[in-house]
């Protein structure tokens, strides 16, 4: 039987790659995507407890929607902002972003 | 009465100096004349409103049993209040008195000395507040009122140290001297704080009433420590051992600042705050005997560092150091009486010797080293006589201040401790010694060519004949007026004259100046001087050559050569120490600071391994976690 | 909805999610990866629908898929470089042993986590008709939220145009 | 409900939305400051109107949505701090970019955001208000677009803080999935220590140390500082460090008060670390800005003990700290403005001699100094102290202890850039000039600073009543 923890590894999962992309890829493009990794697994488990644990009241689904907007913005200006380092250094590989350090 | 008005707006006496540093600091300081005029007028008044204190206090007999205090809340907030106010007894009183005396006499005393100096309304300025948040600290009725003050006589030291802010010396000892004593002032607010907890209150008169109930309850373990905490506060301030260190570098203010904060008034604010929170440190015997230990050892060892200094001022700063010891250790044996009244002896006599060093460097500008000057009494006979008052007073000889203050303290010390005694007399000896020395060299023996000495203008020399009478008479005064009956904690404890130890001392010091005299006056340097020696000395036959090799040897061999060792102990070792630990954050600041490597996924990756940290720790104390872990069943 | 169907679909729509979101922080194209991710997205949509969050299953495909990903296509084709090999790389610089043990113990915490909590299940009625619930919620209690939300849209709209607008020389 | 709770918000709201339309009917020339005293003015008439609001507490929408004594006393604080910050910027934010009728509205919509934070009272309106927040200063962090600093300080901010929001709102997600609930009281109702409340929590305390940069979660901080904009910097240091502290308090006093036991122990060693971390890293820097940015990691450090308390008189402490911590930096951030208009740049070094350029100044910048390493009659020295008795008298007596020693090291580095300025000689003789409005604000700020260290009554009243109306 399917249940709620089934729904909850698979966001766990995700999470973690999420987790791990973030700290390992090479680009900021690259870094973006892994966060959206872990924004869907959050609204993976959202949905989840909103189905299993609150179903009459939907406050995960709400919550889910607003989690959405949210990257939806956090996207908008992820990419401008890529495009500022893109057209200031020409380069967007993260580890290059240390002109200020100590 | 005036005496009344004083008594009941006694908040006066710092606000006036407060309201001169606001007037001449923000308005005044382009008008030389004017902002002298004002913190003079300011001080006069303030001393005067003192005085009346101090006759109110005897003239309505306000007893250190019942003091006057009037209180104004501060922060009064649930949980906890704080006031601000005035505590009147004859202790504070008397120490009113002697800082706005002192100050006065240091103001007058810089418009001579500072004139033409382009800081010359920030100088005074800062005179201004340094007065007043030393009487405010005088009169605080609590600790949290002590500590303000505290900290803001510390803040005014520093920029009065930093006064020549030009001069690397200058602003090296300032920071010095504060960060020092910072050190100190972290003990004494933890000591603070473990009050505030033990008792609920800082006010010194609830705390006087709670602590022997909380000693017949819990017994002293716990508050000796609170206490050696709170003493490390007066270890800081007053430049005992090992934090005295900053008190000789403090030197490099301007003298004026040097003969009121480091002399007469702020460096006994820590025996001040001993005595006024007598009432625990009297009850735990543990932390009185670490007191006196600590005084005696810092007279002592101050005292031979003094021997082999050639900076006037420093051999000035070490004395001062040394007769700090001399008075913690008077509170250490249990005799507030003593101690205050060496407090007062010494602020007349030092503040007179700092000036009359004033006088001489102001004479033979930038000239430091003793042996460079030298017959200064023919140019300069009211520095002089100045000077030799002062010398005469610190070195116990009667019938100057020092000799009734000093006579106390070694009959309160006899009857405590032994050791203890041994240690005072020593010291007292060895002061005697190296203020002759001081004296002979600097204004005896023949002039040097190259030096155009003049003496000092009016204005320098009003403070010094004040403050010169005051340390010949400063010793009857208290006698006169039954001294002991007022300042004192418990009963009245004033025994007058000790013969036996008044004479021992005195001998010892005459001894002590006459060698002084042999040694440095009588010029043993030069040959033909020797040889003129031995014809005076001659009926004392061959023992003469014994007594002079010994006295050869010993100077150079025991007092150059202990002096020489201590003072490389201290430059290389407690200096090390007290550097040492305020170099650790530094270099452990560097090696953190090496984390920040400007990458991103590293900052992630802390981060995240912080975030991983915090949560396994969270879920493992969770009650269920560790019954599944353990076998169990949910 | 027979049991055994609703089994197989979550495990295929879960290998989906997993494998794709795996496949976007391995690829080393940044095109796969971001083809990849619009997979993921799908197949995290059929989990919605198996929670019988079929709004947001639609809003799910609509803005991630519609929206997200093409901008992320989108941005890979303009910061522009002559291969597309090697784009998006694993960072060579970093301890990616010490990465991967971060990662593994979470996962690890959170699957021990799941399963030692004793949830609260509830037996309430699934709502049918989601998508009418969620408008009259939005609406009414999350209004607050909801102002914000659309206060934060236009906030970030201005502020992607001003800075991908760039210096006016 | 009633919305008329809402109209601080939707006035600012409107303000942004105003200064935007003026922004493209004015002609460019005469829009830049015109815009920035009308958005002065215009807050200055909300700030006013605020104080309308004080009165019993009430809610919107089921409570979503609280306007208590608490969250006005936030309020009030962030416009402020938004008032003076715009007021010391005029300047520097002209000489910025040609985009500011832009950066005036988004300032005020990062506000906007804030006050949502200081009023939510669940979880969801916590998420929004501060990603509104906290997206909105990613695009002002990288607004300098003449500087590759700032693009790369807006991209390490927006990657490590869009990674954090994933991570709070992943524990957000654990903490409604265990209790059911989103809104604070209901999920302090059915709390428990269970394995995925607790996992949820220690998610979300790292999500919030990272907004208030609490070390070891502040890497992002000295970055970010030093690349922004200097107004950005002071609204990043002053009302978003400020906004992270209102949610903390409300989610962990109102919410997880129930696991004091688990979470305090936690708290304090993050609070001390980012005692010990700030201070010592801050004496080696050369840059103003960074040196500022590692002082307010200390500062937050010692903000985030007075959580250790758990009662009214520690988040009183907070609450008043919160508040001196914002005018010393009004004070210190000016100074620093007006150096970087002079000089270009914000090397501490720039700062030397300037106590013969603008004696005036450079007393603001020492005074606001010594105020943040807590010396009497400084506030600094009263906020230290009444967070440290309220927590001593919790037990946690190691933790003021350390706050003292790291306070007396503070002062050596403080002591340095004092140094520089007092001691060190101007590198070259060019007139200072500083705007009035730059010097009204340095004088706010030090009045501000002496009043509150000298008689801290009133804000303490202040602080108390709002701190109480959480509970």
């Amino acid at each position: 039987m399917i249940g709620l923890v089934h729904f909850l590894t698979v966001a766990a999962i995700v999470f973690a790659i999420g987790l791990y992309g973030v700290l390992s890829k090479r680009t900021i493009v690259g870094i973006l995507m892994s966060i959206e990794l872990m924004l869907n697994a959050v609204n993976i488990n959202l949905i989840a407890f909103s189905r299993f644990i609150t179903p009459e009241v939907l406050t995960g689904q709400i919550f889910a929607i607003f989690t959405i907007t949210v990257a939806a913005a956090e996207v908008a200006v992820g990419m401008a902002m890529i495009f500022r380092v893109y057209y200031d250094r020409n380069t967007v590989h993260a580890a290059r972003l240390d002109e200020m350090r100590w | 009465m005036f005496n009344q008005y004083a008594l009941s707006h006694a908040a006066l006496i710092p606000l006036l100096p407060a309201m001169s540093f606001i007037i001449v600091g923000f308005f005044l300081r382009r008008l030389p004349i004017l902002a002298a005029t004002v913190s003079v007028c300011m001080s006069l008044i303030s001393f005067a409103l003192s005085l009346g204190v101090g006759y109110g206090v005897i003239a309505n007999n306000i007893t250190v049993d019942n003091p006057l205090i009037q209180r104004i809340p501060w922060l009064s907030i649930s949980g906890l209040t704080v006031d601000m106010g005035v505590y009147i007894d004859p202790i504070s009183a008397m120490m009113l008195v002697i800082v706005t005396l002192v100050a006065l006499m240091v103001q007058i005393y810089s418009i001579g000395y500072m004139r033409g100096d382009a800081g010359f309304g920030r100088f005074f300025a800062y005179l201004s507040l340094f007065a007043s948040a030393m009487l405010g600290l005088v009169i605080a009725v609590n600790f949290v009122q002590l500590f303000v003050f505290w900290e803001l006589v510390g803040l005014c030291s520093y920029l009065l140290i930093g006064y020549y802010f030009h001069k690397i010396s200058a602003r090296e000892a300032a920071k010095k001297a504060f960060i020092t004593t910072r050190i100190g002032d972290f003990g004494l607010l933890v000591g603070i704080l473990f009050l505030q907890i033990l008792f609920g209150t800082l006010d010194f008169q609830q705390l006087a009433s709670n602590v022997p109930l909380y000693v017949a309850e819990h017994g002293t373990n716990l508050l000796t420590i609170v206490a050696l905490l709170l003493f490390l506060g007066p270890i800081g301030k007053s430049g005992q051992f090992p934090l005295h260190v900053w008190l000789p570098d403090a030197m490099e203010g301007p003298t004026p600042v040097s003969a009121l904060i480091h002399a007469a008034t702020m460096v006994v604010a820590g025996v001040y705050l001993v005595a006024r929170a007598f009432f625990l440190f009297s009850v735990l015997p543990n932390a009185m005997e670490v007191i006196a230990w600590i005084g005696a050892f810092t007279a002592c060892f101050a005292a031979s560092i003094a021997f082999t200094q050639r900076d006037i001022k420093r051999i000035l700063a070490y004395s001062t150091v040394s007769q700090l010891g001399y008075m913690m250790l008077a509170l250490g044996v249990g005799s507030v009486t003593a101690s205050m009244f060496h407090l007062m002896t010494h602020a007349f006599f030092k503040a007179l010797m700092f000036l009359a060093a004033g006088a001489v460097l102001h004479g033979l500008p930038n000239k430091n080293d003793i042996f460079e000057m030298g017959g200064l009494r023919h140019k300069m006979p009211v520095t002089f006589a100045a000077m030799t008052i002062g010398v005469l007073a610190i070195s116990g000889i009667p019938p100057f201040a020092g000799f009734f203050s000093k006579d106390e303290i070694l009959l309160a010390v006899s009857q405590v401790s032994m050791p203890l005694y041994t240690i005072a007399v020593v010291t007292s000896f060895m002061t005697a010694f190296y203020m002759a020395r001081l004296l002979i060299v600097v204004f005896c023996g023949s002039e040097k060519p190259d030096n155009q000495p003049h003496e000092a203008p009016m204005s320098m020399r009003i403070p010094l004949v004040v403050l010169g009478v005051l340390a010949v008479i400063g010793g009857y005064i208290p006698y006169a007026n039954h001294f002991g009956d007022w300042v004192r904690f418990g009963s009245a404890s004033h025994e007058g004259l000790h013969w036996g130890i008044a004479a021992t001392s005195t001998v010892l010091s005459i001894l002590a100046i006459s060698l002084a005299w042999y040694i440095y006056g009588s010029g043993k340097v030069s040959p033909d001087k020797l040889s003129r020696r031995f014809s005076t000395l001659y009926k004392l036959s061959f023992h003469k050559y014994y007594i002079d090799e010994f006295y050869l040897w010993l100077n150079h061999t025991f007092v150059d050569g202990l002096g020489k060792i201590l003072y490389w102990l201290e430059l290389h070792f407690v200096e090390g120490i007290v550097n040492g630990i305020a170099g650790l954050p530094v270099g452990l600041g560097d090696l953190v600071r090496k984390s920040q490597t400007g990458k991103l996924q590293r900052y992630g990756l802390i981060m995240f391994g912080a975030m991983l940290i915090l949560v396994v720790w969270l879920v493992l104390l969770s009650p269920l976690f560790k019954g599944v872990l353990s076998g169990g069943d949910y | 909805m027979n049991e055994l169907i609703y089994t197989v679909a979550f495990y295929i729509f879960a290998a989906i999610t997993v494998a794709a979101a795996f496949g976007v922080v391995t690829k080393s194209n940044l095109v796969h990866s971001a083809l990849l991710l619009a997979l993921c997205f799908i197949g995290v949509s059929g989990l919605y629908v198996l929670l019988q969050a079929d709004f947001l299953a639609a809003v799910q495909i609509l803005i991630y898929n519609g929206a997200i990903a093409i901008v992320f296509v989108l941005g890979t084709m303009l910061t522009r470089r002559s291969s597309r090999h090697g784009t998006n790389d694993t960072e060579v610089n970093i301890p990616s042993r010490v990465v991967t043990l971060v990662s593994g113990l979470f996962v690890v915490v959170t699957l021990g986590v799941i399963a030692t909590t004793p949830w609260h299940y509830s037996s309430g009625v699934i709502v049918e008709d989601t998508p009418s619930l969620l408008a009259q919620l939005i609406l009414t209690d999350y209004m607050v939220v909801m102002e914000a939300a659309a206060v934060l849209l236009l906030a970030a709209m201005i502020g992607a145009i001003v800075l991908a607008k760039g210096v006016e020389e | 409900m009633n919305i008329a709770l809402l109209t601080s918000e939707i006035a600012v709201v409107i303000l942004a939305l105003l200064i935007i339309v003026f922004d493209l009917l004015m002609p460019r020339q005469e829009a830049r400051r015109s815009l920035g005293y009308f958005a002065v003015c215009g807050l200055l008439g909300i700030l006013v109107y605020t104080f309308n609001q004080h009165g019993a507490s009430a809610t919107v929408y089921h409570g979503f949505f609280v306007v208590d004594k608490f969250a006005l006393f936030f309020k009030q604080l962030f416009i402020v701090a938004t008032i003076l910050t715009l007021l010391f910027s005029f300047d520097y934010i002209e000489g910025l970019t040609h985009n500011t009728g832009e950066f005036y509205a988004l300032l005020l919509l990062s506000l906007v955001g804030m006050m949502v934070m200081a009023s939510a009272n669940d979880l969801l309106t916590v998420f929004v208000g501060l990603e509104l927040m906290t997206i909105i200063f990613y695009i002002l962090v990288g607004f300098d677009l003449r500087s590759s600093k700032s693009s790369e300080a807006g991209t390490k901010y927006l990657i490590l803080g869009s990674a954090a929001s994933a991570v709070l709102l992943y524990g957000m997600s654990w903490v409604y999935g265990f209790t059911g609930s989103i809104v604070l009281s209901e999920i302090a109702a059915h709390i428990t220590a269970s394995p995925a409340m607790l996992l949820g929590l220690g998610l979300m305390l790292a999500g919030f140390c990272f907004k208030m940069s609490i070390v070891p979660f502040h890497m992002w901080a000295p970055d970010v500082y030093e690349g922004a904009p200097i107004p950005v910097t002071a609204m990043l240091a002053m009302a978003s460090k400020a906004a992270g502290v209102a949610v903390l308090l409300r989610v962990f006093l109102v919410a997880f008060a129930d696991l004091q036991a688990y979470w305090l122990t936690i708290v304090s060693l993050l609070a001390g670390l980012s005692m010990i971390v700030g201070i010592i890293v801050a004496i080696w820097q050369t840059n103003t800005k960074r040196m500022l940015a590692y002082s307010s990691i200390a500062q937050a450090g010692y903000i985030l003990s007075g959580l250790l308390a758990a009662d009214a008189a520690g988040v009183k402490g907070m609450l008043f700290y919160a508040v001196l911590y914002m005018v010393a930096n009004v004070g210190a951030f000016a100074v620093t403005t007006a150096v970087n208009n002079q000089y270009g740049s914000d090397k501490i070094d720039d700062l030397s001699g300037l106590s013969q350029k603008s004696p005036f100044l450079a007393v603001v910048m020492t005074v606001s100094l010594l105020s943040m390493a807590g010396l009497p009659p400084m506030a600094g020295f009263v906020g230290k102290m009444y967070i440290f008795m309220a927590i001593t008298d919790k037990g946690y007596f190691w933790i003021a202890m350390l706050g003292l020693v790291m306070s007396m090291v503070s002062v050596y580095y403080y002591m340095l850039v004092v140094k520089v300025m007092y001691s060190k000689e101007a590198k070259n003789q060019q007139e200072f000039t500083a705007s009035v409005s730059l010097r009204i604000v340095a004088l706010i700020s030090l009045i501000a600073t002496l009043f509150i260290g000298i008689y801290p009554g009133p804000l303490a009243e202040l602080a108390n009543a709002a701190a109480r109306s959480l509970w």
